[in-house]
Order: C-alpha cells, then structure tokens, then sequence
C-alpha cells in the first residue's frame, strides 16, 4: 500500500474539495507558492480565485472569508503559525461563531481555519510555538486536532462540509508522520467522534494529535507493566465524552496528556467530565504545558516545557500505584 | 423619488423616536444607539440600491436596515426581543438583520463589517452576481486597523464595494479632530479609492454620489469610498440620556439641528404631499409598534436554538 | 460608616494610584468624559498626559501601553467592552505576556487593563456580553475578578503595582454593589490569595465576582438545610488552590459557579484540580454558561443562558444528596 | 563616517554569511531571516542614532541589533541557545534584544512593533529624556491594520518615533505590488506623517535622511516615515535553502546583487582601508564565534525563569 503523509493528507483532502464542490476556495499568505506545502499543486489546478494569496492583514481576510461565506461560498483559510489566530480571535470567536445564533438561524458562516504546523515548531521560539486549541473550545468553536494521515484527510473534509467555523490544528510534530494508506480508503471523519488508537485495560491514555503517536509509543513500553488503553478524541470540541466514558468505565483510570498550558486546558476539560461522572480507582492525572507556558528558544529549555514521554510514563506509573 | 426620499427620512426619524419612548418605557430593554440626524444618509444610499445588492450595518444602525426595506413591526419587535422579530429577538439592535433583504446585520463592533462587506462583494461577483455590498460606519471607525486592511483588499481585489463613513464629528465622546490625524477621505485615497466628502443631510446629494459609485462598482471598477458630513441630534446611546457627559455645547447642537435632513427633503414637497406622507408613516408606525408589542416572547427554553448550522456533530 | 460603591471604590483606586505614582498613567475611550465612570473626575485632577483619550485602535494603544512599560511607565488601560479583548488577545497573550521571558528578564510589563462591565450587560446582547476571564488564565496572564468594593480597591492597586501584565474584570453585575467602608482600611488585596466569604461545613461554593453575592444569598436561603461555605477566589489566576483546599478539606463537597462557557473554563479549573488533589464526598458540580454561548438579546433568554441562583440552589443539593 | 558605515555593512554581511553556515552545520537550530543585501538600511539609520535613541527589530532583525551596537558573540550565542547570549538563550533570532543599548527586541509577529515604538518613545518624552524611537518593518507589514493604527497615534500625539519601511520587493513570496494598493510612502502621509522614498542600498543615503528625520523627531515635530528600497540577496528564511520556491527570477536575483550594499560603500575606501576593515571585522567575528561555541547552554530545569517579573504572588 502507499505511504500518506499527514501533511500530504491534508493536502489531498483540500484538493479532492476544491475538486467536489466549486463553492469551497483558499485563501491565506503564500498558498499561491504553497510555502508550507499545504495547499501544493492546487494554484495551478484551480487558478487565482479558489486560491487566494492575501496581503498580511489576517483580520481583515478572517473576515473577508465569513463575508464570503455568508455570500454561499466555503473558505478555507490557511493560518502560517499559530499566534494568528491570536490576531484574528474577535473575528473567529466574535464575529463567525456568532452569526448563527444572533441572526436568528437567518444564515451561516462554513469557514474552515486550518494551521499546518501548531505547537512547537524547532526553533520558532516564544511567539510561534504555541497551540492554542483549548481557546477555541472554551469560546465553542468546533475545533479539531487530527492525529493520523487519514484522520487529517477525513476531518478537514468533514470540517469543510460542516456549516459552522471549525479550527483545524495540525500539529508541527505531526506533519511528517506517515502511514500506509489504500486511497479508495479515505473519507470523512465525522466531528465529535474519537477513537480508541490502542485498546488496554488499565489505564486510559487521552492524547491529541501528535501526541498519540507518544502515547502508543508509550504503551508499547509500559506493555509489560500494564495494558493502557488510548484514547483519541480526535475533536476537542465537542468532545466525544460518551466514548471516553466507554473506555474509563473499562480501565478505571485517567491520564491526559495535553499540549495546551495547563490551566483550564483540554486536560482541565476532561478531569473536570472525570471528576463530574467517572468512578475511578485512582485521582486522574494530566501532563500539560506548564501554566503561561512562553516557549524559550534554547531546544533543551523549549523541550522541556512540552509534555513529554517521560511525564507521561511517570503520570501512568503514579496512577496505576495509587491504591 | 423626491416623495420616496422624504418617506424614508420622515420614516426612520419617527421610528427612532417611537424607539426612544420604548426605551423610556421599558419596551426596548438596554437602550439603543439613536440615528436621529443622520436619515439623509441612510436613505440616499439605500434609494441607490437594488434589493439584491447587500449591506452591512453598525450599532447605531436602525436607520440602514429600514431604508433597505425591512418591516418596521419586525425591527420593532426586534428590539423588543420578540419572536417575530428580524432576528426572532436573539440579536436586538446592534444586529438587526434580514438576510433576504440583503441584510447582512449590524455589527457591535466597530469597524468590522467593511471587511465582511468585502468578501461578501467578492462572494458575489465570484457566484456570477452583478450585485454590491455597501458598508456603513463611523468616523470612528476609520481609526480600526481591521477597516483599513478591508481598504487594501477591496482595492487590489477591484471588489464592488462601497464604503460609506458617517462623519457626525464624534465617536462617542471624542470629537473627530482629536482621532483622526490627516483626513478621513485621505485615509481611503491612500489605497487608490476614490472617495469623496459630501453633504450628509442632504438625501438627494447622497442618492446622486451613491448612484456614481454604485454603477462604478457594478462596472468592475472597483470599490468607492463616500465621506457623508452628518451630525448626531441625539445621545450616543439612550444611557446619555440620563447620564449627561460633557462633550458638546447647547450652540453645537442647535447649529446641528439648523440643518435637519427631515427639513431639508420636506421642503421639497407641497404641504399637503409632506402632510399625506407623514400621516401614511404614522399609520404605518401605529401598526408596526402595535404588532410588535402584541406578539410573543421567545422561549427562554430555546435560548440556544440557532447556536450552530450544524448542530448534529453534538451527539 | 460611609457606603462605597464598586465602581466608586475601582474609581478612587485609580486616582489614588496616579496620585502616588508618577509612573501610572490611564489610556482608554471616552476616558476624559468618563462615560463609564471609571475615570471620573480624573482628567481634570491629572491632565490629558495621565489620562489620554484614545482613537478607536485598540490594538495599537494596548501595544503603545507594552511600549511606554518597556520605557519605565505603568500603564492602565480601560476597555469598554470585555469582546475588545478578543480584539487585543495578540497585544496581551503574546506580546505584553511574553517578553519577560523572550527577552531573558531584561524587562517588564506593568500593564493593567481593567473591564469596567464585563459579562452581560442588560441588551448589549450577542457581541458586548462575554465574560473572558478564563481565556487569560489559559494564557497565564494573571487575572482578577474581585467581588466587593473593598476587594476592587485593593486589587486594583495591586494589580496596577504588579511588574507583569494583570487582567481585571470589574462584572457589571457588581458594579453597583456598595458596602459599608471604613476609607483608612482600604488597603491593596494581594494577588493569588482567595477568602472565605462565608464559613460553613457542608459544601464548598466557589464563585467570583458578581456571583459571589449570588452564592451568599443562597446560602442564606438554604441555611435551614446545610451550612454552605462560600470561597472567593478573587484571582483567577493565579488560583488559590491551598486556600481552596482547605476549604473543601473542612466541607469534602464542592460547587463551582463561574460566568463563563463550560467546556475550559474556570470552574473547568477548579474541578480538575478537585479531581487530582482533593478528597470529596460526592461528585463535585459545575454551573456555568453552556458550551460556546452566545447570549441572545432578549432578557429572557439571556438570563436563561447566565447561571444563576436556580441553578446553584439545584447543583448544592445534588451534592448534598449524593451517598 | 565613511569607514563606520563600511565596517557595519561588512559586519553585518559577514556575521550573517556565517549565522547562515551555523544554521547548516546545526549550531544554529531552527533557522534565520537573513539580512544580506538590506544592510545598509541598518547601517545608516542606526549611525544616525544615539545610544539612548530606542529601536524595534523584525524577524530579519539581525543587521539592526549589530548595527545598533550589540557584542558580536552575545548574538552568535543567543542564535545558538546559549545563556551568554542577549536574551540568555531564551529568545533566539527572531526576538533578540539588548535593553541597555535601546533594543526593545525583535518581533516575529509582523506590524505589531510600530505601536510598542510609539509607545516607548511617547513615554520617553513623558519622562522628560530627548531620546527617539525607530521601529523596522518590511513592505508587508504596510497591510497590517495595527501598523496603520500605529500611524495614527504618532502622527495625532507628535511622537518622536521614526517608521523605517524596508521595502525589498517581497512578503515571503508575495510580491510589494500585489500585496499594497496604492503606494507605501501614500499610506504614512494619508496620517499626515511626512514620508520619503530613499535608496536603501547606500547607507550614506540612509544615514542622511534618518539624521533629518531624528532631527525632527527631536525637535517634537513628530514622526517621518522612510522607504527604503532594498533587495534581499538570500532566502526568505534559511528553509528555502532546502524547500525552493518559485517566487523569484534568476535574472532579478542578479539585478539585485548588482547593487550589493557592501560594494556601494566599499567603493568609497581606499583598498587597503578596505582591507584593514575587512580582517578587523573577520577577527572580531572568529573570536566571536569561537566565545558563542564555547559557551554554556541553559539549565533545562531553568526552563521557565524569567516567565514573570513578578512571580512572588504563585503562593
Ligand atoms: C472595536 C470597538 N471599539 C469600541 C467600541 C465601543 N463603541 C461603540 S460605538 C463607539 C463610537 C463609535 O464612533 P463612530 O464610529 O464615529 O460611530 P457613531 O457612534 O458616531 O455613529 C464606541 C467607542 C466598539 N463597539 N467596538
Ligand atoms: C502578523 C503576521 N503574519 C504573518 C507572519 C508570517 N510571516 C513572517 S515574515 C513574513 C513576510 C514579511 O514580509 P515583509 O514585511 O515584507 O518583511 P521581509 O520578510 O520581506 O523582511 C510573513 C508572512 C507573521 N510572522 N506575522
Ligand atoms: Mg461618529
Ligand atoms: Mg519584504
């Protein structure tokens, strides 16, 4: 079978909709030469009105794309780094979420926000390394963190299709991560839906993104010590918390690793749902960034902030001991 | 065209009005952002406009929505939170709205609607529609980063777009000198739009400008950027009226009231066609309010109907 | 004792620290009119260069005030509507918040930036109602929410005397609370330290700001019932978790009121740190405003969308009555 | 001042040429901006600013810290993570900063140093010192709606703050004429700031109209806003050494390079001043080098030292 790349993935997954649906178009900065070959191979089949190169002004294209929308057409904008949804977070969290309900279901705003690259990328220091999910979810933008290639083809999909704003986080740690994929294969992944990546018994492992591969590889080394189970939620939000009762209702423990800071974070979300309804046998633990976490330059300093393998072996480790 | 600009001078005018006894009496919780002043603006643009072309609003933006024709009991209602009302209650008046109109709401927050504006425009034209969007805004406004990048993808983008600015010499308290360094037509020229200061209360010289600039945008031509001088008889915001804020003098606002739109357009009308109109509005009023005041108040229950378009992914 | 009012007591704060220190300077909208009374009487006490009226550009005064603290001032920044923070959510969480760090401690960012009406404001509806305090503890910005006229003083002060970059919420729902004072107690309130509103042993009530008096009034109401302990936080971040832990280590059940969206959001927090550390009887409860809420406009169902006292009273008994 | 510009040209170039075989060798981790052929722009405006004079950086903020002053191997070592560099390590290229000589640092987020400028310099002047602020930014940053906001308060309030527009013909692979509608120099005077277009590839050019502009800024004239037309020799970034983009002619690149900086003021020395530069600077930069390599590296347990200023309320 072929290799997929997840970056390849969501590649494909925008062509084959720029493809499907003459609606959908996208804009951002450099798309045109596909400088983070997100959109790749697309201006030269698609032409200058379904991509879009834009000035630096993300404010104003942010809301130049729901105007579109409003208008019936299905943008996809590509942010380059992280801190610009910062920039333009009135006119996600402000304006394109709101429309809907303010209006009176009158119209709705389908613009799909997608980062190739979020979370630390090596050596991009404080202002281009954060990750910014939990923001999203906390203001109740559907938002999305695909952990697999075909995940990340099926979930941008299902996020164009989608009628309302949905933020798509692909995970610097993540674009490169290949996998053996039939291509007849590929489809829509529905939002809200997570996936258990290994199953185990002990323990639940909740980990997004790039961070599943962490945790399988951690499962894997932990093997003779305990059966953990994974647990992928896929989308942050809404968050399939009926599958991720199924899996503690089989393991009875809870350890999330997370790489948004730690305070009223998606660990915070999900100890909290474990706190309101789950019976377990030990207190759940999470392994985040640390709390205002600014990532310093210096590799070993800009590691050391991110939650890793060895936080997370100890946090199994500390609940599968707890009485 | 003469009567027709009158009816919607004299309309907005006394529905403002109306507005502002509701508020006084509770009808209309929270208190509005009075357009009394300004109609001429709202009327000449609109009258410039065919049903298919769009427009954005802003907070003080009762004016813009009943120019582009919505039914005055549903924007009453509206205001009142009902069930019937534009936006079934959910928005108020800072985002009436009628998306069948071409309505696309007003908008809180200052200078954000001209980019939406934009895009729309593009949207359009991209769909094969040879409609515009029109976007109004403040003086203020021109002073919002987010508005200015709006100017630079209109123009490079040659988006039928028009940018109308309401210059009623303040923003909220601050007047227009202390805010604005250089000029606020230089301020559109700068990305090569053409933009032009004209006389706001005047609702046939903002007809005849938006007429020009409209026709220029449906050419492919590109977007226009219209200066409209106008003046805000009333406060800010209803809560002016009981908390005074010391920004204008007694002389400034009677030399305001000197060059009232409702004047200026109702002098030219014979008495008795200015006496038809104003009785045929006040009926039209009488109604309006009495419909709007009978009708139902939404379910607290249903306070998150419409939160999303696509509600099904919640399982 | 004289009464002081909350917007009154955020008010003299103000004066009294552009009295004390020539550093301190206010920037904000309408602030020489003092349209929301924050800054009144302060224009002609202290002059257009101690309190400077700005255009509508709020990114560029937020970055302006980082600028003038990097050059030695302190600056406090008014904003008139808590949704303008969304607009600066750059300026603050990764400009002001990070230089400390990015630069290696060469600096600092003495900014405060107060919300005099945060949270619903009768009519303001769908864009002028949000309450963000918890978007900025995600980001580690430290943040206050205070509850009384006394607590607004003081924390105020604290915050304006702080080196870092500090978020005050002054909820509209407090502002005109007044409470008896004594003006020679009024003293700053450090950050990061709660206080126990209101002793009792059967339940913890965590509540800020406005809701704090919601939280007392109910649990005078059911006073007959239980003996409910109301905890104030009054920093949202830092939180005062020893503080809070001793709290519900007397009463071992815990319900959190917060006046922001479910999913990571405060109460969020406060669960998920119950859930690591804290021993409890019953599970603990969140009430808060529903996942991604936009509030409607009309007063109803704005209120329906704001956690109120029905809701506490119903999530305290549940608590109570749970094994 | 003929040898000072060249010795800073040079020394930027060099020092750069070499930043970029660190990134190769991978002592530098992560990649630089570099600066090469826009030197002079650093060059001349920093030789006409005194050492309490202010300045604001970019992501291509190397040419401006040196020629601002800063000690060769603390920035080696802050581009190589190390904690003798400026920011300890903790900033890296795109943030590098150095207080006590007026560096406010780099900002790798484009348009937002204009207003932290303005800022410092309006407080400057409110604590009664004459210094000036200067904020670089490049030809995409004239898209960004902070910027022009930022434009507005200087000209409003008559900041001392100078806006240096480098203006090199491309955002990453956008090019100047595509992104800005209108003229660069055409945004800055519609805020009534004074704005002049120069020949960013001679730093006596450069040096001649900043010392005017500071001058004014000085004199509480307010802010100038230069254009400096300039070409970048090398990649946008380091990556595009491995990941070609198809943005740029070989034939521009040449017509580039044919007015390189370093030559321009070279020219204006005696060779052998010229040589006697040349191995000053290669020997200030050897031992530069060699101290950033042998340098310690941070404490990963210190990870998170300097996060507050005032840390003392986490209990
Ligand atoms: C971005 C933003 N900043 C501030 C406000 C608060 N505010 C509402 S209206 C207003 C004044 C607007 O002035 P202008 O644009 O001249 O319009 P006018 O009120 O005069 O019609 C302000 C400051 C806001 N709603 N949005
Ligand atoms: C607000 C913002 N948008 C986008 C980026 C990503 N980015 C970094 S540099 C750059 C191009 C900047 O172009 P210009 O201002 O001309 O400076 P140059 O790189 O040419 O020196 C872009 C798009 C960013 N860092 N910040
Ligand atoms: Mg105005
Ligand atoms: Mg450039």
């Amino acid at each position: 079978m072929p290799k997929l790349s997840y970056l390849k993935a969501l590649n494909r997954a925008l062509g084959d909709e720029l493809e499907a649906d003459e609606r959908v178009f996208v804009l951002g900065e450099d798309i045109r030469a596909a400088a983070s070959n997100l959109t790749a191979g697309l201006f030269s089949r698609f032409g200058p009105e379904r991509v879009l190169d834009t000035p630096l002004s993300e404010q104003a294209f942010t809301n130049f794309a729901t105007g579109a929308a409003l208008a019936g057409l299905r943008p996809v904008i590509e942010f380059q780094i992280p801190s610009l949804l910062f920039l333009v977070f009135e006119q996600i969290a402000n304006q394109a979420h709101k429309f809907s309900l303010m209006s009176g279901g009158q119209c709705k705003v389908p613009v799909t926000y997608v980062v190739p690259g979020s979370g630390s990328r090596t050596g991009w220091a404080g202002q281009h390394s954060d990750h910014p999910y939990s923001l999203f979810a906390h203001v109740g933008v559907k938002t999305v963190v695909p952990s697999t290639p075909a995940d990340a083809y099926g979930l941008l999909l299902s996020a164009i299709r989608d009628d309302d704003p949905v933020v798509v986080f692909a995970p610097a740690g993540a674009l490169g991560f290949r996998e053996d994929v039939d291509f007849s294969t590929l489809a829509p992944v529905p939002l809200g839906v997570g996936r258990v990546a290994r199953a185990g018994s002990d323990v639940t492992v909740v980990a997004l993104g790039h961070l599943v591969q962490d945790a399988l590889a951690v499962a894997d080394e932990l093997a003779g010590e305990a059966s953990i189970e994974v647990f992928d939620p896929r989308t942050v939000y809404p968050l399939d918390v009926e599958g991720l009762a199924a899996s503690v209702a089989r393991t009875r423990r809870l350890v999330v690793i997370d790489d948004s800071n730690r305070t009223s974070g998606f660990a915070a979300e999900v100890l909290a749902v474990a706190a309101e309804r789950f019976d377990l046998a030990a207190p759940p633990r999470r392994v985040t960034r640390p709390d205002g976490a600014v990532l310093p330059f210096a590799l070993a300093l800009d590691r050391a902030v991110q939650p890793g393998r060895d936080d997370l072996v100890a946090a199994i480790r500390g609940v599968l001991e707890e009485k | 065209m003469t009567v027709d600009l009158y009816r919607t001078v004299r309309l907005i005018r006394r529905f403002e009005e109306r507005a502002i006894e509701f508020v006084r009496s509770g009808e209309i919780v929270g208190g509005i952002h009075p357009y009394v002043g300004q109609e001429a603006i709202a009327a000449g643009v609109c009258a410039a406009l065919r049903a298919d072309d769009l427009i954005t609003s802003t907070h003080r933006g009762h004016g813009h929505v009943l120019a582009k024709g919505v039914n005055p009991a549903r924007m009453f209602a509206e205001l009142m939170g009902r069930e019937s009302g534009l936006n079934k209650g959910r928005g108020g008046s800072m985002h009436a709205a009628d998306f069948g109109l071409g309505i696309l709401g007003a908008n809180a927050i200052v200078g954000a609607a001209g980019s939406i504006a934009t895009g729309a425009a593009w949207a359009q034209r991209r769909l094969g529609r040879s409609s515009v969007a029109v976007t109004f805004f403040g003086d203020g406004a021109v002073n919002e980063g987010m508005l200015l990048e709006a100017f630079n993808l209109a123009a490079l983008w040659r988006v039928p777009v028009l940018f109308v600015c309401e210059n009623n010499g303040y923003a909220t308290t601050m007047p227009v000198d202390s805010a604005v360094a250089g000029s606020i037509t230089g301020r559109a020229k700068a990305f090569g739009i053409p933009a032009f200061t004209i006389d706001g209360q005047d609702p046939e010289k903002v007809l005849a400008a938006t007429t020009a600039a409209v026709d220029r945008a449906r050419a492919g031509k590109g977007p226009t950027f219209l200066e409209c001088t106008t003046y805000r008889f009333d406060a800010h915001h209803t809560f002016e009226h009981r908390a005074r804020l010391n920004y204008r003098t007694a002389e400034e606002l009677a030399a305001g009231w000197s060059r009232d739109p409702v004047e200026i357009q109702g002098a030219r009308l014979t008495a008795g066609d200015r006496a038809a109109v104003d009785a045929e509005v006040e009926a039209l009023l009488d109604a309006a309010a009495g419909i709007a005041l009978g009708s139902a108040h939404p379910d607290p229950a249903a306070a998150l109907q419409y939160l999303y378009a696509s509600p099904e992914v919640f399982h």
